[in-house]
């Protein structure tokens, strides 16, 4: 298992392997804000914590089809089923190696970005906590829309048509919680929601993400 | 004919309108479909059993 | 005789041909029945009922309004169960009826949002409000929306009636959760907004009771609408299963070529 | 251990395809798979490596016992041979991958992006991968597609090699190994289309 996680980091970091793809649309996305809804910033301060995590959850979305769609393609995906790792673990980890790879980058650059769209400075710390919490469930739920689609041809548009829906839990307390860090009000049921989410997801897709990918090997 | 509905009669006509608009369409799709699929099953079953 | 023992389970009906010989003589009923009561129900309700003291005429909109969203959320469950039946027991019938309730269930939700936006226009002052109830519906309307293309998209009937299974229950999980979260996320907006109580009409868990003039013009909408729902589900059943007929003729006929 | 299936029916997409399947494969023989095209053969080897699961019937010492070799070889180009080989050597638990890199000639390989490599060195990579994963049963599906000659006799020696220590295999292939090996013609196991008038849960 560590030995999967360890090639796909490596794959990831290799040239073409996706890395950054991510962290530059998150950026280009921050950037064109403030030409779409000009440049107050009071303006840019009360929405950014919604602008950052809307950017992140694209982000994330951008580099889904590659999830699984390339072990299926050069056949690795047969030869790891019949391996001796369960599948849910190869999702699991497969999961894991997307968030290392484009959710952890995202939740350190967001501060960053917080700057430019001038942030409450009580903001920050509450950014990063709720994206450092919420952006594991966002590449779990990722990863069982990738197994769905992973036998399509051009399932890249159905992949975000099926995951944006499963997206909006997470997304409404994730950018509650910044939302509240920014104001400075309470934010400890969103928090815990939003923790709610991220394990539970952990704990029970990657059932459903095996299942999925064992019917689309067939 | 049409009772007096105020101020609100353009909100409530239309509102009865589309519903009953995408209803019938529903409907209307539908049996067009399966009258659709009825006849070509019809024709590659005939097709098929003569072709044994 | 097993043959006797058979045919009295429910299981029986799971059985393309006798589905099929069993919807065709059903079918005339249901649609004579939905009709009626959703002829009967809507003329009562259009012609014959007062106008509500605060809502005005726009109280009419409710014959519409709630029989859609109800079937809206029905029509979800019975996908999800469908969905059950099939990754238990693998009937094809349960899977094609999943997928032929689908986009009746769109269209259902379709006439429940136009409707509530066309209610809110006047009520709220503006054609959308993001009031949690409607939200939901816009969520569902999503989900359905996905849950068809899957099954648009993928070519082996049995794969996709797979995928579009897990999908469902899955869906079904964070279709609550998202309702919740919308509750959640909407109180800190529009906290205390009086007008809201319109859209509280709608629910069964409302604390205003619809009165009794509205009563039961809605009660025959709404089952005219159960009747309406059965009639195309079984209906569309049956083209679903021709058409996986035609499919598997095909595919036999290139694999004997 | 010996590999066991009887009375096995397969299917693909929901369309049976074969059934009757009976045989065995003992430790240290080989099978020469044999059937026209489309038939089933690739089904057949993937319900074996229980990528699908068997319409009837039983398949029995299977279980963790068998290496698949399918078209796709599984390499990851942007990764050397060695690399691609190490990952394999790791998932399955093995500890070199030297005997599989002599076996097919691939020392002066072994540091080349396996995206570098001609469709024949990819093919050698692929097969060395069966080598580094230990496992006794060997599944695969055309194996010497793109090989040439002179590699189809690395190919063929690394099998003997691997039925020599009491390893089996089961080969899809049209052209002949020179291998000491049974044939096992699968054309007679063809199902019978039923007369369509039929019409029960599977619509045939």
């Amino acid at each position: 298992m560590i030995a999967l996680l360890l090639r796909d980091l490596k794959l990831a970091f290799r040239a073409g392997g996706g890395f950054g793809l991510g962290l530059a649309f998150f950026l280009i996305v921050t950037v064109l804000v403030p030409f779409s809804v000009g440049p107050q910033s009071s303006l840019l301060s009360i929405i950014a914590p919604g602008v950052l995590w809307l950017g992140a959850l694209l982000a994330c979305l951008l580099s889904l089809d590659r999830l699984l769609a390339l072990d299926w393609e050069d056949g690795s995906l047969d030869l790891l089923a019949t391996a001796p790792l369960p599948l849910e673990a190869v999702v699991a980890v497969k999961s894991l190696a997307h968030w290392l790879t484009t959710g952890l980058p995202l939740v350190l650059v967001a501060p960053l970005l917080g700057v430019m769209l001038n942030l409450p400075e009580t903001g920050f710390t509450w950014l990063v906590v709720s994206l450092l919490i919420g952006t594991p469930a966002l590449s779990v739920i990722g990863t069982f829309g990738a197994a769905i689609t992973v036998g399509l041809k051009r399932g890249g548009l159905l992949l975000s048509l099926l995951v944006l829906p499963l997206y909006v839990p997470t997304l409404i307390f994730g950018a509650e919680v910044a939302r509240r860090g920014a104001t400075g009000t309470e934010l400890e049921t969103p928090l815990l929601l939003l923790a709610g989410i991220t394990t539970a997801t952990i704990a029970l897709l990657p059932f459903a993400s095996a299942a999925v990918l064992k019917i689309n090997l067939r | 004919m049409i009772p007096d509905l105020g101020k609100y009669t353009e909100t409530v006509l239309s509102a009865y309108g589309i519903s009953i608009v995408l209803l019938v369409a529903l409907v209307v799709l539908s049996v067009m479909r399966g009258r659709r699929v009825r006849t070509e099953l019809k024709s590659v079953e005939q097709r098929m059993s003569r072709d044994g | 005789m097993t043959i006797t023992a058979k045919a009295n389970s429910l299981w029986e009906y799971a059985n393309p041909r006798k589905f099929l010989a069993t919807s065709e003589r059903l079918l005339p009923f249901f649609w004579l029945a939905s009709t009626t009561c959703l002829v009967v129900g809507l003329v009562w309700g259009f012609f014959f009922t007062p106008d509500d003291y605060k809502q005005g005429s726009t109280v009419k909109i409710i014959y519409l309004h709630v029989p859609s969203a109800l079937m809206a959320i029905n029509c979800w469950l019975m996908m999800l169960a469908a969905s059950l039946i099939w990754l238990v027991r693998r009937h094809h019938v349960s899977a094609l009826a999943a997928r032929a309730a689908a986009p009746v269930g769109i269209v259902f939700t379709l006439v429940a949002l136009v409707t509530g936006a066309i209610w809110g226009q006047p009520m709220w002052g503006s054609w959308w409000a993001w009031d949690p109830r409607l939200t939901s519906f816009l969520i569902l309307f999503l989900f359905y929306l996905g849950y068809v293309a899957l099954w648009e998209a993928i070519e082996d009937p049995d794969t996709a009636a797979d995928l579009t299974s897990v999908l469902c229950l899955v869906g079904s999980v964070f279709a609550i959760l998202s309702r919740y979260a919308v509750n959640f996320w909407n109180q800190g907006l529009h906290q205390g907004a009086s007008v809201m109580r319109v859209a509280a009409v709608t629910g069964s868990d409302t604390e205003e009771k619809v009165s009794n003039i509205y009563f039961f013009p809605l009660m025959l909408c709404i089952v005219g609408f159960v009747l309406l729902f059965i009639a195309l589900v079984l209906y569309r059943t049956c083209t679903e299963i021709r058409a996986r007929r035609i499919k598997a003729l095909l595919a036999r006929e290139r694999a004997n070529a | 251990m010996t590999l066991t299936v009887t009375d096995l029916a397969i299917a693909r997409g929901g369309l049976a395809l074969l059934e009757r399947l009976n045989f065995v494969l003992e430790p240290g023989k080989a099978l020469i798979l044999r059937g026209p095209n489309g038939i089933g053969k690739t089904t057949l080897l993937r319900t074996l490596a229980g990528l699908q699961a068997p319409l009837a019937g039983q398949i029995q010492g299977a279980e963790d016992r068998i290496a698949y070799a399918a078209h796709a070889d599984g390499l990851k180009p942007t990764l050397t041979v060695a690399e691609n080989l190490s990952f394999w050597m790791s998932v399955f638990g093995t500890h070199s991958i030297q005997p599989a890199l002599d076996r097919y000639d691939l020392n002066e390989l072994a540091d080349r992006q396996a995206g570098n490599l001609s469709a024949g060195q990819k093919r050698r990579a692929g097969l060395a991968r069966l080598l580094v994963t230990g496992r006794p049963i060997w599944m695969l599906d055309e194996p010497t597609v793109s090989l040439d000659r002179n590699a189809v006799t690395m190919f063929a020696e690394a099998v003997e090699d691997h039925l020599k220590y009491g390893g089996s295999a089961l080969i899809a292939t049209h052209i002949d190994l020179g291998l000491e090996a049974k044939v096992l013609d699968i054309s007679s196991n063809k199902v019978k289309p039923r007369p369509i008038e039929d019409f029960d849960g599977a619509f045939l």
